[in-house]
């Protein structure tokens, strides 16, 4: 595979260029960072942006003349295309800058939902997904009398397509989904199931918080409705995330915050809402945070989403298969070849917590719990499991210590 | 490894001295820690002089937790009530006898948490029963 | 004044601390930053506790077991705990970390303010507001019917208190008001006032954007019920604010965003809310913001509050001075007695714009416009004005430039 | 400062030589710059054959847009309104001699957003008519 042998040939430069990836955990235990689905690490170049804008242009954007304020101003905007262009969509005004991904979800939660669902609409949800497209969901089908129902998941861990046949049959107004599941790893045939929501007449939201950092996402081929991500899980800064919509959705939607920047005229009683996307976007924004974000688009364009793609999915068929010998260890999910560089297992007689902190006295950072997904847990009785989320800067080697830490595990329980 | 992991915390996790239930008791009392899922109950038996006379605790969760259970009720076998009360997270992290972060903290002194709860016989179990403050 | 005289003699050592200051706004023309009331530079200190933390302990917090999320869980919370001491606050737990000022008086309007206000309700308002302060309740009226009311303001700029008590009498269930005015730079009496709301019953929300980065603000000593603020105004990153409401208020109010982090426990068709603050904070938070917001805030607390305050109103009192000097030129807002240390004017014949434009040549950096303040803007009868806003950092020196470049807008225009 | 503040950008902002309004008129417009307020009206009169005949501009603001509506008023004049409605961004930059950045190019166009608004009669001025692409 030629795309995975350019990042094998890469790797050395790659790993270079995450400072964080030479730390020692602790004296003479080097840092095997293996929790990039929770959070990824940042390369230099993204740091480094955010540093030029505070050491060198920092200002308030859009409504100053003076000089730091303009490149403050032109800088932002440009994040906003680069990232536009980065998913496919025709337009930068369609990228609205967000907190995250939950933050991303809620503005549509509040907004779009609010003003077109109402008593007795049904919105189709899964078993898997996280909470930040579950609560927000929850909320406002309290609030509207709205009904959520779930396309189930198979045991396998991928969506019950007859479930979710049945569920359109009920003509929903929403189906919101996630691309590819935080604890599974399955990549969902999102493509095909946007057309079958089209056609009874469904809007689409894809949860893309584990699908975009790892493959190319690309809003008009996809056909999506609305795109919600966040920037810290793909190399870039916290405090910033993205929803793509098109156009004419965004143009048809309320406000949601309300204050400066989201308006064009106030008066004491009214005011009269500015332009998309500002109109999303009240108060000072994440503005160094734009640039972080920009910076790191940047740095995975130029390594390319097709390689990143190809490389972890090479990764995750040596994790899978190396997994696999461990004693008494089940991976949660579908094979290798319908799965992200993801795998959340169970191992018998230790508490994922237990084997999350003996694999940290290794060095190796991986989470337990319930990632977000407590539902998913509750559908396969399980309370809790232990996660490795993979990324452009892993290894086989790092998989291989790994493997050598989880025997310590059994050798203490069992 | 041996820090956290030591053999008497594995060993009061593989084979507890006190797990089951007391039927009938006279305090019992669940809670759970929702960000790992561990879910503990603790029944009691209590004499007139308010001397807890028998110890059980039931439910699932990891090595810390449970251990840190088992350890536990061993402690306060024999001691009064108010005795009990005013156990404190030193006191749990003493029987353990390891140091822990935060998180793991939690599982350490959820046992205390429903312990305490119980033997004041609270509705609700809270943080603040096990706070050094 | 022996305050002044401390920060004077670490002046040097002040502005070295912002790399920005040293900056060439063209070749040979040095930055002179007066829009520090749309947003202050950052001290090298500030910058730095963000990069160590992407470098060395960049992780998600709350729900990690492995080294790096429990160090960076600690430092997120120490952050929280050192704001919370900084404005005086009993507990940690009463702060709640949100995008900006904006954000926090939006999440006051969505959760307490919908939860227990209702139709035909009253909420007090002033003219001067900032429009972060004005359209969240416009939005919020406008769905609950409720009414809004406001303090006029005088023409010199300051709350008319006979306006102020007709409307308590009126028996509002909130009054809220900015500490300080960013453009009339009115340090309003919110002390008093805020006694006065409590003696009819309503609650206070204190939008203190312009004045916790400037002056001692305790809110125990103000007995306020809310309080804003943003980072980014008090030498902090963007992306990142606070809101401030006692323990009992936030625990009674329901929450904001839906998603990680702010549940306890989730089902597929319900949810318990987590603990405050978290149940405020849904999905992944601004945590290398939170770092930095720390660092701001100790380096605002190694100078001393006091001290920054004092040092403003001497500079102030300078630049009143100097500025009236200029012909043409009209101060709006109060004596330089009664005020923080920003100045908008306006100039005879010449248009905020092109004064802005003109001082931008010069290396100034001003704001011009209506500083999201139209409706002041209106009570004053003019469309816009120059707003020159300083800071810690700032010096008489710069003070004694403006003055000489606005005389170059004299001679063009006039 | 000669850039941007030419000696014609003052004379034309101080002396304009079509501020005013028509009375009747054939086409008017307006609408402002909500970010610095400034505001302006243009009022044509146009002949049978699609030619303008009569200009005038009233309103507030900044230097550029009070001297770039004055600037391409005079350059209309005796121009169709067929030949307005090609006018282009580039055109009123090289009215005004100067180079701007992204906040002040509103000030300049505003006068041309609101000119094609009029000729092509739409009701509302929207940005797009004076976008290059
Ligand atoms: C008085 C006042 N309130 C609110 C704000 C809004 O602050 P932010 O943009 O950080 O939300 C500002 C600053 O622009 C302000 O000056
Ligand atoms: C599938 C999925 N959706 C949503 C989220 C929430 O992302 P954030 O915390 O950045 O809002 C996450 C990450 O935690 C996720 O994995």
């Amino acid at each position: 595979m030629s795309e995975m042998y350019k990042v094998e040939n890469k790797l050395g430069a790659i790993r270079a260029d995450f400072p964080i990836l030479s730390r020692e955990v602790r004296p003479g235990v080097p840092l095997i960072y293996m929790d990039s689905a929770a959070t990824s690490q940042k390369p230099e170049a993204v740091i480094e942006a955010m540093n030029r804008y505070y050491r060198w242009t920092n200002a308030n954007i859009h409504r100053g003349v003076h000089a730091l304020a303009e490149e403050a101003t032109a800088m932002y905007e440009s994040a906003r295309e680069r990232i536009a262009r980065f998913i496919g969509a025709g337009k930068a005004r369609e990228v609205v800058f967000t907190r995250n991904t939950t933050e991303s979800i809620n503005l549509v939660a509040y907004t779009w939902a609010r003003k077109f669902l109402s008593k007795g609409d049904l919105i189709v949800l899964s078993e898997m997904e996280h909470h930040s497209n579950l609560v927000p969901w929850q909320i406002l089908a309290a609030e509207k009398e709205l009904r959520l129902e779930f396309i189930h998941v198979t045991d396998e861990g991928e969506f019950d397509q007859e479930s979710y046949q049945g569920l359109l049959e009920q003509h929903p107004k929403l189906v919101s989904i996630t691309h590819v599941s935080n604890v599974l790893g399955t990549i969902n045939p999102v493509k095909e199931m946007i057309v079958q929501a089209h056609t009874v007449g469904a809007r689409v939201l894809i949860d893309g918080a584990q699908s975009v950092p790892h493959m190319p996402v690309n809003v008009k081929e996809l056909d999506a409705d609305f795109l919600a991500f966040s920037a810290h899980k793909m190399l870039g800064p916290t405090g910033i995330g993205a929803l793509w919509a098109r156009e004419e959705t965004l143009e048809a939607m309320p406000p949601f915050l309300g204050g400066g920047e989201m308006i064009k005229r106030v008066y004491l009683r009214t005011f009269t809402p500015n332009e998309i996307p500002h109109k999303f976007e009240a108060g000072t924004p994440a503005i160094a945070e734009a640039m972080g974000f920009g910076a790191a688009i940047d740095y995975l364009n130029e390594i390319g989403m097709d390689t990143v793609a190809a490389y972890e999915s090479d990764l995750v068929k040596y994790g899978m298969e190396a997994l696999g010998q461990v004693k008494g260890l089940r991976i949660l999910g579908p094979a290798a070849d319908r799965r992200c560089a993801l795998m959340a297992f169970t191992m018998e007689g230790a508490h994922p917590h237990d084997v999350a902190q003996i694999l940290d006295m290794d060095g190796i950072a991986v989470r337990a719990g319930h990632h977000c997904a407590m539902p998913l847990h509750d559908r396969y009785n399980i309370p809790a499991s232990t996660r490795a989320s993979l990324y452009l800067y892993n290894t086989r080697a790092e998989i291989d210590q790994l493997v050598i830490s989880l025997g310590k595990v059994n050798k203490l329980f069992n | 490894m041996d820090d956290l992991y030591r053999e008497v915390i594995i060993e009061h996790y593989k084979n507890p001295d006190h797990r089951g239930r007391l039927d009938p008791h006279d305090i019992s009392f669940e809670d759970e820690n929702p960000l790992c899922g561990d879910h503990i109950r603790i029944d009691l038996r209590v004499d007139e002089d308010g001397k807890i006379t028998d110890v059980a605790f039931d439910g699932h969760g990891c090595a810390i937790s449970q251990s840190s259970a088992d350890l536990l009720l061993d402690s306060v076998l024999g001691k009064t009530v108010d005795e009990v009360k005013k156990l404190t997270k030193a006191d749990v992290l003493d029987l353990l006898g390891i140091e822990l972060g935060p998180v793991r903290l939690k599982c350490a002194l959820l046992p205390l948490k429903i312990l305490k709860a119980g033997v004041y016989g609270l509705g609700e179990a809270s943080d603040s029963l096990v706070e050094d403050e």
